[in-house]
């Protein structure tokens, strides 16, 4: 996990400029921001990997993956013959 | 070449002779693209009065893969021009060519390949590397200057985009008369696929890679107009063994050949091992949105999203899903994040030296000729366009190119949804508007004076409200994009308004071809193209006109597949039902309509010296393909054709190429 | 406390961009990111105000200002004038 | 108005008369900036050959407060053309006016203000909108229009941009001839202070605020020119009130006017306000700079760039204050960090309309002459310029504006201290090189084809190794930037080294005086002042430049500060050090080069009709503090006046202006 200390540089409307220690500078949106924030604040960002969020993601994917398979990638099967 | 005649070769005439050779020369070191068109440049000499001048034209589609096929062609050239007194400036003059000399630009090696005859015999052949200088020749050259040249043909062929400035001293001829032209093309794609980055790209897609570029859009263009699949298939198959983001490819050969289910399965199996390739999740993507399955389109567009953020198209083909699924305002956040791209334009033939009007010779080919097209006269057009309405004539979004271009597309298309006032009302919903900017932003000045206490800052009002806050900046190019849109509603309203007025009357609604024209760009960017079809319709009314009929065409090509679909029960959600008898009339009405564009064009392309247009081709197989090539020559027999007009050699010209691509059998 | 799901678009050097659920975009300096992380990853940020860190900034900007004002803002002090 | 005769009046005769009237008017709506500079208009009358033409000229600085004062102008000219017969192309003419119009941008409300005199009477005034239709004239516009007339004048008064384009028929007069006039502009600035955003602002500023926009730049400039300072402050503290954002000009004033503890106090106190005010941050890091304190500097100036994260000038500060403090590596991420301005043009006096060079008459003022400064033979310049040596004439560094000039300016502090070679370690240091870059892009495009497993990707191999994610990735504008550095590190290096050589062998190094210039503009943007004074120097004793001239006057008034500095103890560390009779004889030296300088460069401005320059305001009144007044008079007299050639008068009409406005007791 990482952790780092930010300056709010700027808030314009739905983007907020934010500056690391080392001035480098992250557009980002200040809906991810929380309350009370205003320029001159400082917020503390943890960001961390979601690997349980990727295995969700990747089975929802493989399941999107089946369906178009299975939908359109099989050959229409043939009308039964009836024989009498 | 049975159709070239002293009639359909333009020339430039030189001012200083050999001028234009020693121009292209020295602009060999500027070209960052494709390059320039072939040209031929000759030295013709009049042996009663002994004069000697320079003349030279441009070329696209002629085979350059080796020194004795481009003599053989300087060679045809200069029999055609010395067999009888060429019409020269209004004079017979016997002209003999001396010397002709053909260039051919390399954009994999940035060189010029040259080959040079003089008459009656002697060939050379030399390489000019971008000072000019000449380098050692290499098969590996010559295979580069041939796939190049047949780029240049197939990516320049049927531009909508040329304007006022494209060159008119130009031949373009069918890259692939034979089987064996294609087969070679094909397999030099092969050969150079790794170097196809070199040729640069759409200017939809910000840096070329192994995957799109020039040289892989130029290949599909191939394969579908020769319909060779099979083959293309198998060297596809064989570079994704070694480079696997080709795989899409793979895909859109099975779907252009309307292997459906083979291009699923491709698909599904690759989307395993890449399944961050936005390519392939894009042409998924686009398949699922094609059957109308938005639900699986979705998701399937968000992750070529993800998986490829800072590129344009897969944005654009994800507010395209939004639209069809009814959120309009997902859609115009979504759109608002499309990475435009700004810094490329779309690859253009251009000149090297701009001749000066006087030094032109135009002829006009005698030997195809249909008064309406071929007699078009350029000082009645001219004195049309500076009497046009000027409202019409100014519409700045006509001038939208590239990604502006396809954004716009989706704009319109939401317009065409949601209409102009509900349009704006989402607008305000998602973007920051700028009253309301001004208004935060001189609230949180008169608190900035304050906030230096961080106690007191903790309270919270500074923050801007919650709803604002969701809200976003609404970039520049999209708010200029909805100037552009009030301004096409409006003009596009009026005349609908007018339209329906002067019916009601009974009142003739004048209106010059141009104009009608221009109200049919107008109705076709604001996605009415019905509307678009009946005001191109009553352009071509007046007269003949180039840009209507492609663009007419391309609407009842449209038309042909829905009734397709229609037939097959396939139609989409929003396509109107007709009965069994309504679909077999207008069917016949959509072959008719198509036969005459097809005709019509053809024959305006000949008049300016160009045999090669994939459009037309295609309209022509799909025709042969629903009635049939007997009843498409006899149709124009009955229509077109008289004996001496040369139409139908013209179209036959056209069939013949269709049948060595096998495209149908001959006893048929 | 903000947190927020976030897919990893793409690793360029410096920058990775990530997407939000609404495709909001946020160029996002790599070295504040986890290890291990590629193209398609998903990471969790926090977002939290550092109170703490704000009032020690203050203060720290407060010496700086009273230094600055102590070394320049002051008149020079006369010299003693030396009574015999 | 002393130096006013028909010598110094240029004039534009007009193909059709009042033609620049008319495109005046037209461009109008065009206008998006302070505005095109005043226009005089004359219709002139031949009594003898009955013949009428239409001229005219610019004008900058003259009183447009109201038509009374402006009718007062066009008499005079009029009178003085009228005077005795005109030289006029060759010929003389006994020209009279018969009518005359003066026109002044009123940027404020975007009007043109016109005054147009019938002679021998009748005057009337209009003020024409973007539309060129009257509007009804106010108080307000009068105000307005006086204000912007004057901003353009002070913001493009000695305008080092200027370039060949630039205006010469125009004539440029001190705004500020009584106390009244300086008065009246400083009250303006105050009742029009809410409205100086319209004005613009300079083009190292994204947008203009209230705190800094040109009307503020001319009030400091007017303030600094005239010395009102007290009547400077009582207006901001006035505004200050009312719009805390002007503070930190409180705080510029003082230092302006040598009371630094006062300005350093207003800092102090403001500063517990407006903790985020980037502009008082800046002045503060900028003081403590100038003192040699970085320490307390740097965290200023961090909290300036914190606070106003999208604006240049404190991330260019902060750069400067990382060099001074050796931290290269951290000077260079911050200044690829800059946001380079790239939307906007300094303002320049800019023509209406082009005239063809033989419509120019441009008169030699005979009233004020030295040889080698009037007679300069410009086709002698000309012909130079076609021989310099086409290296050192392109070296694009010297193109470079703005922003991008300021950056550049950092990089070249850089390099001065670190030498190239060590550059280049801190830039591959921190920066991504294009070998690294690609190594690591096809690295991870072959994990790419298996990290779709998400259980595999956690081992780690896949993100970038530790050292080079910390890497940025280097700008292109930036990378631009080096490649300029390294051409004008070449030119510089060789010019030094073949000095050196030729000094050695005692052989003349033998340069035109536009190739020593460009040579000292090299060195100057190398930040190698002493050399490039040097090169100068050597320029100038080839023949009179107006660059050059300009550049050392610069470098010599930069030595009398330092000088300054080392005389008071206040030295700066890499100041060398000197004894007091060294001190007292550079002092000297100074003195007569500064006074050589501004004596030729009167001479110039005059010669090309102008006569406000606060360049050399500020040189004589440094002179007349430093010498007194007496002093410097007989030394003009001695060495520059005859009785005829004007000079002395010419420099007692500066000494006047310096004596109106209370630089020195006219008794001193």
């Amino acid at each position: 996990m990482v952790e780092v200390s930010l300056t709010v540089g700027k808030l314009d409307a739905s983007l907020a400029l934010l500056l690391t220690k080392d001035h480098h500078l992250i557009e980002f949106p200040t809906i991810l921001l929380p309350d009370g924030i205003s320029a001159g604040s400082i917020v503390k960002i943890n960001c961390d990997r979601d690997i349980e969020q990727e295995i969700k993601d990747k089975e929802i994917f493989d399941c999107i993956q089946d369906e178009i398979y299975n939908t359109f990638g099989k050959s229409l099967p043939q009308a039964p013959l009836l024989k009498v | 070449m049975s159709f070239v005649t002293q009639g359909s070769i333009p020339e430039v005439l030189e001012t200083n002779a050999n001028d234009s050779l020693t121009e292209r020369t020295q602009c060999l070191s500027d070209i960052q693209d494709l390059g320039p068109p072939d040209m031929v440049h000759l030295i013709k000499h009049n042996p009663s009065t002994k004069t000697e001048i320079g003349t030279y034209l441009y070329y696209t589609g002629s085979d350059v893969s080796n020194s004795a096929c481009v003599a053989a062609l300087l060679h045809s050239i200069a029999d055609i021009i010395g067999e009888t007194p060429q019409v020269w400036f209004g004079k017979h003059k016997p002209w003999k060519v001396q010397e002709a000399t053909y260039c051919a630009y390399n954009a994999f090696s940035k060189l010029d390949t040259r080959v040079n005859v003089h008459f009656p015999g002697g060939v050379s052949s030399s390489m000019l590397d971008a000072e000019g200088n000449p380098v050692i020749e290499k098969d590996r050259y010559w295979l580069e200057t041939a796939v190049s040249s047949v780029v240049r043909a197939l990516i320049s062929a049927d531009d909508d985009e040329a304007d006022f400035s494209s060159i008119v001293e130009i031949r373009k001829i069918n890259p692939f008369p034979n089987e064996e032209t294609i087969t070679i093309f094909l397999k030099g794609c092969e050969d150079l696929f790794f170097e196809g980055p070199k040729l640069g790209c759409a200017p939809t897609i910000q840096l070329p890679t192994l995957a799109s570029n020039y040289l892989v859009d130029a290949f599909m263009i191939a394969v579908s107009i020769t319909g060779k699949y099979q083959e293309g298939l198998e060297i596809l198959t064989r570079l994704a063994h070694k480079e696997p983001s080709v795989s899409y490819l793979i895909a859109k050969l099975h779907f252009m050949s309307s292997h459906e289910v083979d291009g699923i399965a491709a698909l599904y199996e690759t989307s395993r091992e890449r399944p961050l390739d936005s390519n392939l999740l894009m042409t998924q993507a686009e398949f699922c949105y094609e059957k109308g399955r938005f639900d699986l389109a979705l998701p399937v567009a968000i992750r070529a999203v993800n998986s490829s953020p800072s590129a344009f198209l897969p944005w654009a083909l994800l507010v395209k899903v939004y639209i069809a699924t009814g959120n309009y305002e997902q859609a115009l956040l979504t759109l608002n994040s499309c990475p435009i791209v700004t810094h490329k334009d779309k690859y253009h033939l251009r000149r090297v030296t701009i001749p000066p009007t006087s030094n032109l010779h135009l002829p006009l080919p005698v030997d195809v000729t249909l008064p309406e097209v071929s007699s078009l006269n350029s000082q009645d057009v001219a004195n049309e366009h500076k009497e046009v309405d000027q409202t019409l004539l100014n519409l700045p979004a006509g001038n939208l190119k590239s990604t502006f271009a396809i954004a716009y597309g989706l704009l319109t298309e939401i317009v065409r949804k949601t209409g102009w006032e509900a349009l704006l009302k989402f607008r305000a919903k998602v973007f920051v508007m700028e009253e309301e900017y001004r208004k935060e932003k001189s609230e949180s000045s008169t608190t900035l004076a304050t906030n230096g206490n961080v106690e007191a800052a903790n309270g919270g009002s500074e923050t801007p409200k919650e709803d604002y806050r969701k809200k976003r900046l609404c970039e520049r190019w999209l708010d200029n994009l909805f100037m552009l849109l009030y301004e096409d509603l409006r003009v596009y309203t009026m005349y609908r308004a007018e339209l329906v007025h002067f019916t009601a009357q009974q009142m003739e609604f004048k209106k010059s071809t141009l104009e009608w024209e221009l109200l049919g760009l107008v109705s076709s960017r604001l996605c009415h193209q019905k509307e678009a079809a009946e005001a191109y319709n009553l352009a071509l009314s007046g007269r003949f006109s180039v840009r209507s009929s492609k663009k007419l065409l391309g609407y009842y090509q449209g038309e042909k597949k829905r009734i397709k679909r229609i037939e097959s029960g396939q139609k989409k959600k929003d396509e109107g039902s007709m009965t069994s008898e309504e679909i077999a009339k207008y069917k016949q009405t959509l072959q008719k309509k198509i036969l005459d564009l097809v005709v019509k064009l053809s024959i305006w392309n000949h008049r300016w010296y160009s045999e090669f247009s994939p459009m037309l081709l295609d309209a022509l197989a799909s025709m042969i393909d629903d009635a049939g090539v007997l009843k498409v020559e006899s149709e124009i027999r009955a229509n077109y054709a008289t004996e001496t007009n040369g139409v139908f050699e013209l179209i036959s010209d056209s069939l013949e190429f269709l049948k060595t691509h096998h495209f149908y059998r001959p006893d048929e």
